[in-house]
């Protein structure tokens, strides 16, 4: 078998999507990643993210009112009471609050793993890497979490807890460092491994915890369900019934990994490195920064932010997980929405997680009724939602090209004019 | 030869935000000629023929074909009006064969839908005989080398039916032997009836090949002269003439000890061909040596080399007397060497930092910007102010993004980052290119004001009336060697000479 | 030669001094071997691959053949004819959606949204074919979902010049939103599809009947199985024996060396894109019409990111890509039949064709070079 | 500092805009009715008895335990008239809420779907006393705190499986493929309700006759739905000669139906009857979920506070809450009667049927 021939700089030092020489192509093309990734950074911080999901629900209320024939601002109306976020109006009857209440719980419990996820696709985003691997990096975590949760009886608490969760979190960091290392040494597009890993732990993941794989639980040998997380590891609550699914403190641990991202990002060498790579990798190099050893570094810090929101979501509420859940949940996937959408920054995640932690607990069963809008068609519809937001978010260059088009006809003008 | 023009451009003008780069240019070709478009980087040569190949559209001016006026308004017309480029960056695609690359939107096919490589490979074969080119149809481009890819490039436009053929630049890429052979070549096709325009700023070879010669300098005709009568000086003055000199006031230098010494260094470029070859130069404390030569003679390759942005072939690179060779860009930063480089928007600068990032892309990761890895952007900022105040840079704050500043503020930045780090060596590439008069006279004076502090200066410019201003000793690089060795005193001419390979004999390249 | 090694390694594996307990081992490696060929053909090197590609075929062979008697399990080991056709079926979804990644990601735009596109063809074919009463309908249905959905992909790539992966990700999302969305709106939570649909019929070559072996893998397969070969044979020869193919790949490699000889390399890119929706939606509609008969939500289950990663694994050629679906294929049909040896081990062989991907993208086995100017959104002068 | 905020403010905005849009319309649906939304839903509702059904991830149109558990609900609607409503969970997250949800609104029953209910059911039920809770294929015992406001809804599930593979178990005996005498049978996923199924039938099928060989393959598809995953794992056992494939696997099984019909054999349906599917599904081993809910619905209505809980409430053939289906006309009237016999043999207690899987199969 034949060496294949390698590019002379290493290809770790190129943009993600070229494996070859810029010359090779001609040079002369449109924006590579990197500049893309500027652009993207830049592009108007106002309007388009607020354009973006404006018109994202405005297709969403259209589709509902050609098939359905129901309004479908009821139907929205609905979706957000449903989130609890009128929990915030002063206005209700304390009847209302109660509820609202108690769904806001659930849509801030939501929120706390989207937040999560929604920063590991950030981070590798703002070293120019699209990791599509967030939900793998999540059961990985989740298996870890689980596993340690439900072991060492004896352990005090506080301990145990963190314990699960540092090596849940390292886990997280390890399983996309793989990604990060192929794409660090060999080049190997970080897009194309990181679906791959997702399915791996997929399967690993449904192998540990089915009837007679190696986390299953011995207490109930007749369930594809893993063992119990120790009592004492389980995370406080601190708002509703902690038997029933209430509002951990994991939702400060996230808001903590918000403002740690900020501070990676803006007060760090390391976050200084990870964003010159990722705005531009040759000046980058330029400035004697090791390019690999980032990407490398950004992935596994990626991962770790979704091996973090596994943790907490096993400590926090689940304390179990079934075979059942490792292929169903879509916790990771939701992130590169919430990503997109909250452009990458920090704020912005924290309210596009609340926006999707909203429309997931509102647009359920037990909050829409039936009347207003099928519940079943609802799940389908925040889907719809979820794409045409990425969709646009995605297409959001297209304002600034034409806003800078505008400008250059502008100038263009004002010299013909003189 | 007729002496009717098959072409004529006409008060061609052609503007770009900020740039004429073409200024009324007019230009007629005749049927059998070679025309050579003699000029400087920038003058303006290569805007014009992709006016002419429909690649820009001119703001002004007309095009004649044969006498009638067309608009040309894509590569695609051009191709059927009988017009065929050579690009200097080749449009050939690596991965597939000569006769695919020569064929493409062309193809011959058999029953109507099927590609017929046979017919395709004989079309090449002919050409290739019929032109003396050699070269094999099943070849993969990537395997083949850099003059038979220009074989391919001109046989596209052959097998296309061109009457008129653009060289852009096309001994840029070339040994020495490539290009007599393609001189050969060029000399057959104007037998044939071929009309050719050919684009250099090699003095020595449009001597050789051309019936004609016009010169452009900053976007304008100069003139156009027959090649009879024409002189290496004559052409040299016109193009490299200026109107007026900026002079730098400076004392004289006083070299001190040596700072940074090569020695048979030896590079190799993107494609793994030899770009510097056995170069070996000696820059002392406190004076600037200037390497003046035509642009892709080895310059960017030297420069990366010495500051570990690219692996050296052989050779030994002494930073201050300590051998450093292949250390990497983070190990030459430490030891001193700064770099100012000739792309800013690319390399010098990430363009979506804050100026005062910007300015700490070399010590981010030491006090007092940052401590255990955690970053003080207030002493970034408080860096940054004083930088800006110093190097009187205008249209933003710390907090402004680079790519807000204007071209010479950027390089400003650039400078006063690379300065401000008081290396022993500084590097500077193109330090003033693109940019106007005001900010090169400040870069200039600022370049001086370092050597009078003692650094070792490398100069590395296209320019060489800044290389003469500036340098206390100047080498000429042409295609990767030092040529010669000048000082100040020099005539234009003559650097002019020596940097377009002409004064000398040719040796055979290994 | 990796591969050849590898081959009979799996074979001596199986072989009664070692007598490994289970099939395992062998197959792993014989499929390790196996993929190490698919990349050494695709690459050019034939001579080895194939003898690799056999060397993996005896030491797979021998390694059930040996356990197999040394374990007496006689009736429940592989029926070699259905491991193949399970095979064939597995691969032919994958088939049709990588050809048609083939020819987006050849014209130089990135489809990870071939998931999405596959998904379209699924509800598509089977809704057309319901309403028509014809599955020819309805795969012409699905072709134009497909294809539609992938004209969004082009107009965001190529005209919007957005981010072709974030494009991807959104055309998945949006496909399961669409497809989930009209699917309960349509056939509602309760009745499921109805049954009864027209499927896309099977086809009986009867004078096989009693041919040792080919009769009972090839004797009777579904139509979308034969035309999965002919598109595979045809889109060969699209791409590497005519004009058009030439174009795609030149548009692919070098758009500008393409757009000065004249070639419109929008046109060029539309209409590889759309064609790969096309191509991706007839993938979907034989699962969905092909062979199952009806619909589910998310039916596809990934099958569109396994059919991106043989085509990387296939070189982006059609015969490599169609040679790793089947590796594919192959891996998954034995992951249901391991079972029989380690119950809880088949979920982990499900893993397979994602490892070997991961494997070929860190050019452990070979390195995949991809189109040049894949994922470059092209910008006129 | 400026362009630091400006997305903040715009996320800002943007909840104010999702604000503004839900206030808009508050008034007029208030204005639509009292059910619009579910806080009104909270509202005293007269006392009048509510049902609620909690579904476990797969959908409703799983063709199997929430398809019929919802078929029950529907039923205790339209003949008890009795206000119900059906929660759909579709995430792990969602179980917990939609029981408490239930609960909170004023549900007097609420029954919860799927072994996996256990867990959170015994944290609900003991948050909710005064709310009755049951739960179908969940055994009182693992509901952890034992609490007396949970019954379990189990069924013999192995009872149906094994009249099922008694019927397969004739058909092969009597049109063996290649001399062999096989059934099949296919799982989605190996869990207690299938395993039972799986138990009964291999059971059955070795009563019709010691000889025959009985696969048993899982289709691995948690998701119930992946049908061509389960027709490649039932084409695999009738390629080995499997003359009757016996699906246990709810949508993703209907790929089991489809193979049979595609290759000439028998296949069975699980849970409801499949036998509207086609003359080629041999029977169907029924678990009447539907009967389950509805009467689980009818006494707690019936009872009132002395509905108890605290136990589980068997479904088995002899209260008719397990069977199997239509059988197809085209095997002999004998057999069906063969097969009454044999289910007249369970209800008396002459026949146990094992609820586990011998050692070493499946």
């Amino acid at each position: 078998m034949s060496e294949p021939e390698r590019p002379q700089e290493g290809d770790a030092e190129q943009a993600p999507g070229s494996q070859v020489p810029a010359e090779r192509t001609g040079g002369d093309y449109a924006p590579s990643v990197a500049e893309r990734l500027a652009l993207f950074q830049r592009a108007g911080g106002i309007a388009t993210p607020l354009l973006t999901a404006a018109f994202a629900f405005f297709v969403g209320g259209l589709v509902v009112l050609v098939t359905t024939g129901k309004n479908p601002l009821r139907t929205y109306q609905a979706i957000f009471d449903g989130s609890g976020l009128n929990w915030l109006f002063p206005w209700i009857t304390s009847e209302e609050r109660t509820l609202a209440a108690f769904n806001l719980q659930y849509t801030l419990l939501l929120t706390t793993p989207l937040i999560l996820t929604g920063l590991a696709v950030a981070f590798a985003f703002r070293c120019g890497m699209f990791n599509i691997g967030g939900q793998g990096q999540y059961t990985v975590g989740a298996v870890v979490a689980v596993w340690v949760g439900s072991s060492f009886a004896g352990m005090a608490g506080v301990a145990h807890a963190l314990l699960a969760i540092v090596l849940a979190v390292l886990a997280g960091a390890l399983w996309a460092g793989i990604a990060g290392l192929l794409k660090a040494t060999v080049g190997a597009h970080e897009v194309i491994s990181t679906i791959m890993l997702n399915w791996i732990a997929l399967w690993v993941g449904s192998f540990l915890f089915t009837l007679g794989g190696p986390l299953q639980d011995s207490d109930q040998p007749g369930v594809p369900v893993s063992g119990s997380v120790q009592e004492g590891a389980k995370l406080l609550v601190f708002w509703g019934e902690p038997e029933l699914q209430g509002l951990h403190i994991g939702l400060f641990v996230a808001i903590g990994a918000l403002v740690a991202f900020w501070v990676m990002l803006n007060r760090t060498t390391l976050g200084y490195e990870v964003r010159a790579v990722g705005f531009n990798p040759e000046a980058a190099r330029y400035g004697g920064i090791s390019v690999a050893r980032n990407y490398f570094l950004a992935m596994a810090i990626s991962g770790a932010f979704a091996g973090l929101a596994a943790s907490l979501d096993v400590l926090g509420w689940q304390f179990r997980i079934s075979e059942t859940d490792v292929q169903i949940s879509q916790i990771g996937f939701i992130g590169i929405a919430v990503a997109l959408l909250g452009r990458n920054t920090a704020v912005g995640i924290g309210f596009a997680a609340l926006l999707f932690g909203s429309l997931l607990n509102g647009a359920s069963t037990r909050n829409l009724d039936p009347e207003i809008f099928k519940p079943e068609l609802a799940g389908n519809l925040t889907l719809l939602i979820q794409g045409l937001i990425v969709l646009f978010v995605g297409a959001d260059v297209l304002v600034l090209y034409l806003w800078q088009l505008r400008r250059r006809v502008k100038l263009r003008v004002a010299r013909a004019g003189t | 030869m007729d002496e009717r023009p098959v072409l004529e451009l006409r008060g061609i003008t052609k503007r770009f935000p900020g740039v004429v780069a073409n200024d009324g240019v007019s230009l007629d070709l005749r049927r059998g000629e070679v025309h050579a478009l003699l000029g400087e980087n920038g003058a303006g040569k290569s805007t014009l023929m992709n006016v002419l190949y429909g690649l820009y559209h001119p703001d002004e001016g007309e095009i004649r074909l044969a006498g009638e006026p067309v608009r040309i308004g894509s590569p695609k017309e051009a191709i059927e009006r009988g017009i065929g480029m050579v690009h200097q960056h080749f449009m050939l695609i690596p991965v597939m064969s000569v006769a695919e690359n020569i064929v493409l939107a062309s193809e011959p096919r058999h029953a109507g839908l099927l590609l017929d490589y046979d017919a395709a490979r004989e079309r090449v074969r002919e050409l290739s005989r019929t032109f003396r080119f050699a070269v094999d149809p099943d070849e993969r481009i990537e395997n083949i080398t850099v003059g038979q890819q220009q074989r391919v490039e001109i046989m596209k436009a052959l097998y296309r039916n061109a009457d008129i053929l653009i060289l852009d630049e096309p001994t840029a890429v070339l040994t020495p032997q490539e290009a007599s052979e393609l001189f050969a070549i060029l000399a057959t096709l104007k037998d044939e009836g071929m009309s050719i325009i050919f684009i250099s700023h090699k003095l020595n070879e449009v001597l050789e090949i051309a019936d004609r010669i016009s010169v452009l300098r900053r976007g304008r005709l100069v003139e156009t002269v027959p090649r009879e009568g024409a002189t290496e000086e004559s052409l040299a003055r016109s193009m490299v003439g200026r109107e007026v000199l900026l002079r730098v006031e400076k004392r004289l230098a006083s070299p001190g000890e040596p700072l940074l010494e090569l020695e048979g260094l030896h590079v190799l470029d993107d494609r793994g061909l030899a770009a510097v070859r056995d170069v070996s130069l000696t820059v002392r404390a406190g004076e600037i040596v200037g390497l003046a030569g035509v642009d892709a003679n080895g310059q960017s390759e030297l420069i990366d080399a010495v500051c570990g942005l690219r692996s050296v072939h052989g050779g030994v690179v002494r930073v201050a007397g300590r051998a450093v060779t292949g250390a990497n860009a983070r190990t030459m930063l430490d030891i001193g060497v700064g770099h100012i480089p000739e792309d800013r928007q690319r390399r010098g600068l990430v363009l979506d930092f804050s100026l005062a990032e910007n300015i700490a892309l070399h010590d981010y990761a030491k006090a007092p910007d940052s401590r255990f890895g955690w970053l003080f952007p207030s002493r970034l900022l408080a860096r940054a102010r004083r930088l800006l105040r110093e190097y009187d840079v205008r249209g933003g704050g710390p907090q402004t993004r680079a790519s807000a500043l204007s071209g010479g503020n950027q390089q400003k930045v650039v400078i006063a980052r690379e300065v401000d780090r008081n290396p022993r060596v500084l590097l500077a590439a193109q330090p003033t290119r693109g940019l106007d008069v005001g900010a090169i006279e400040f870069v200039h004076r600022r370049l001086v004001e370092e050597r009078d502090e003692g650094r070792a200066i490398l100069l590395v410019s296209l320019e060489l009336e800044e290389v003469l201003s500036l340098s206390d000793r100047i080498l000429v690089i042409y295609e990767g060697r030092i040529v010669g060795e000048f000082t100040p005193a020099a005539s234009e001419e003559e650097l002019g000479i020596a940097m377009t390979g002409g004064g000398r004999r040719e040796e055979v390249a290994a | 030669m990796v591969g050849i090694g590898l081959g009979l390694l799996a074979f001596w594996l199986a072989l009664p001094p070692l007598a490994a307990r289970t099939v395992l081992w062998p197959i792993l490696v014989g499929i390790l071997a196996a993929a190490a060929g698919i990349w050494t053909v695709s690459r050019g090197e034939r001579r080895i691959g194939w003898g690799a590609l056999a060397a993996a075929a005896l030491g797979i062979g021998g390694g059930i053949l040996a356990t197999r008697s040394s374990l007496g399990n006689l009736d429940t080991v592989v029926v070699w004819s259905t491991l193949l056709g399970a095979t064939l079926r597995f691969a032919t979804p994958l088939t049709f959606a990588a050809i048609g990644g083939m020819f987006s990601e050849r014209s130089g735009v990135v489809n990870i949204g071939l998931e999405g596109m596959m998904l379209m063809g699924a509800f598509f074919a089977l809704w057309g074919a319901e309403r028509s009463g014809s599955w020819a309908i309805g795969l012409l249905v699905a072709m134009a979902a497909g294809g539609g959905l992938a004209l969004v992909h082009a107009f965001f790539a190529i005209h919007l010049r957005a981010d072709q992966i974030v494009g991807g990700t959104a055309i998945n999302f949006l496909a399961l939103g669409i497809t989930g969305y009209l699917f309960i709106d349509i056939y509602g939570t309760e009745r499921g599809t109805p049954q009864g649909i027209p499927a896309i019929p099977d086809v009986r070559l009867s004078f096989l009947d009693d041919v040792y072996f080919l009769g009972p893998v090839f004797g009777q397969l579904n139509l979308m199985i034969w035309l999965s070969f002919v598109v595979l044979v045809v889109s060969y020869v699209v791409m590497f024996r005519t004009p058009i193919g030439l174009r795609i790949r030149s548009v692919g490699e070098h758009p500008r060396a393409a757009d000065t000889v004249g070639i419109s390399v929008y046109r060029i890119r539309y209409a590889s894109v759309v064609l790969s929706g096309v191509l991706a939606a007839l993938g979907g509609a034989y699962i969905s019409i092909g062979f199952v008969g009806s619909f589910a939500e998310n039916m596809t289950a990934g099958r569109g990111f396994i059919a991106l990663a043989a085509l990387i694994f296939g070189g982006w050629r059609p015969f490599g890509a169609f040679a790793a679906a089947l590796l594919f294929g192959f891996s998954s049909a034995l992951a249901q039949r391991l079972p029989v040896y380690s119950e809880s081990g088949a979920l982990l062989f499900q893993s397979l064709p994602y490892v070997l991907t991961l494997i070929a993208v860190a050019g452990v086995i070979g390195r995949s070079i991809p189109p040049a100017a894949i994922g470059r959104p092209y910008r006129k002068q | 500092m400026k362009r630091r905020l400006l997305p903040w403010l715009t996320m800002a905005l943007s909840a104010t805009a999702l604000v503004a849009v839900s206030v808009a319309p508050a008034r007029t649906s208030e204005a639509a009715g009292p059910s619009a939304t579910p806080a009104k839903a909270t509202a005293p509702a007269g006392g009048a008895f509510k049902v609620a059904l909690v579904t476990d991830i797969g959908g409703l149109n799983d063709r199997s335990f929430n398809f019929l558990a919802n078929k029950g609900r529907l039923r205790v609607q339209n003949e008890l008239g009795v206000q119900t409503r059906v929660f759909i969970t579709t995430t792990a997250a969602d179980r917990i809420p939609n029981l408490r949800t239930a609960a909170q609104q004023g549900y007097d029953l609420v029954i919860g779907v799927g072994f996996l209910m256990a867990e959170p059911l015994s944290v609900v039920a003991k948050a909710f006393p005064n709310t009755k809770f049951a739960g179908v294929d969940v055994a009182w015992e693992t509901v952890k705190g034992g609490p007396k406001n949970v019954r379990g809804l189990l069924f013999k599930e192995q009872e149906a499986g094994y009249l099922a593979g008694y019927l397969a178990g004739l058909q092969v005996v009597r049109k063996p493929a290649q001399g062999e005498y096989v059934v099949g049978a296919v799982g989605a996923i190996k869990i207690p309700p299938i395993v039972r199924y799986l138990a009964g039938y291999y059971a059955g099928a070795r009563k019709a006759d010691p000889r025959i060989k009985v696969l048993i393959n899982y289709a691995q598809d948690s998701t119930f739905s992946d049908q061509a995953k389960c027709k490649e794992q039932a084409l695999n056992q009738i390629a080995n000669n499997a003359g009757v494939v016996f699906q246990v696997a709810g949508q993703c099984g209907l790929g089991v139906l489809s193979a049979a019909k595609e290759k000439g054999v028998f296949g069975i349906g699980v849970d409801a009857d499949q036998g509207y599917i086609g003359p080629h599904v041999l029977t169907s081993a029924i678990k009447k979920v539907d009967v389950a809910v509805f009467l689980t619905a009818q006494a707690a209505k019936a009872q009132g506070s002395r509905f108890r809980g605290g136990y589980n409430a068997t479904f088995s053939i002899k209260n008719s809450g397990v069977g199997y289906g239509r059988v197809t006309t085209r095997v002999p009237k004998s057999d069906v009667a063969k097969v009454e016999a044999i289910r007249k043999q369970i209800v008396s207690g002459k026949i146990r049927v094992p609820a586990n899987l011998p050692a070493g199969v499946g």
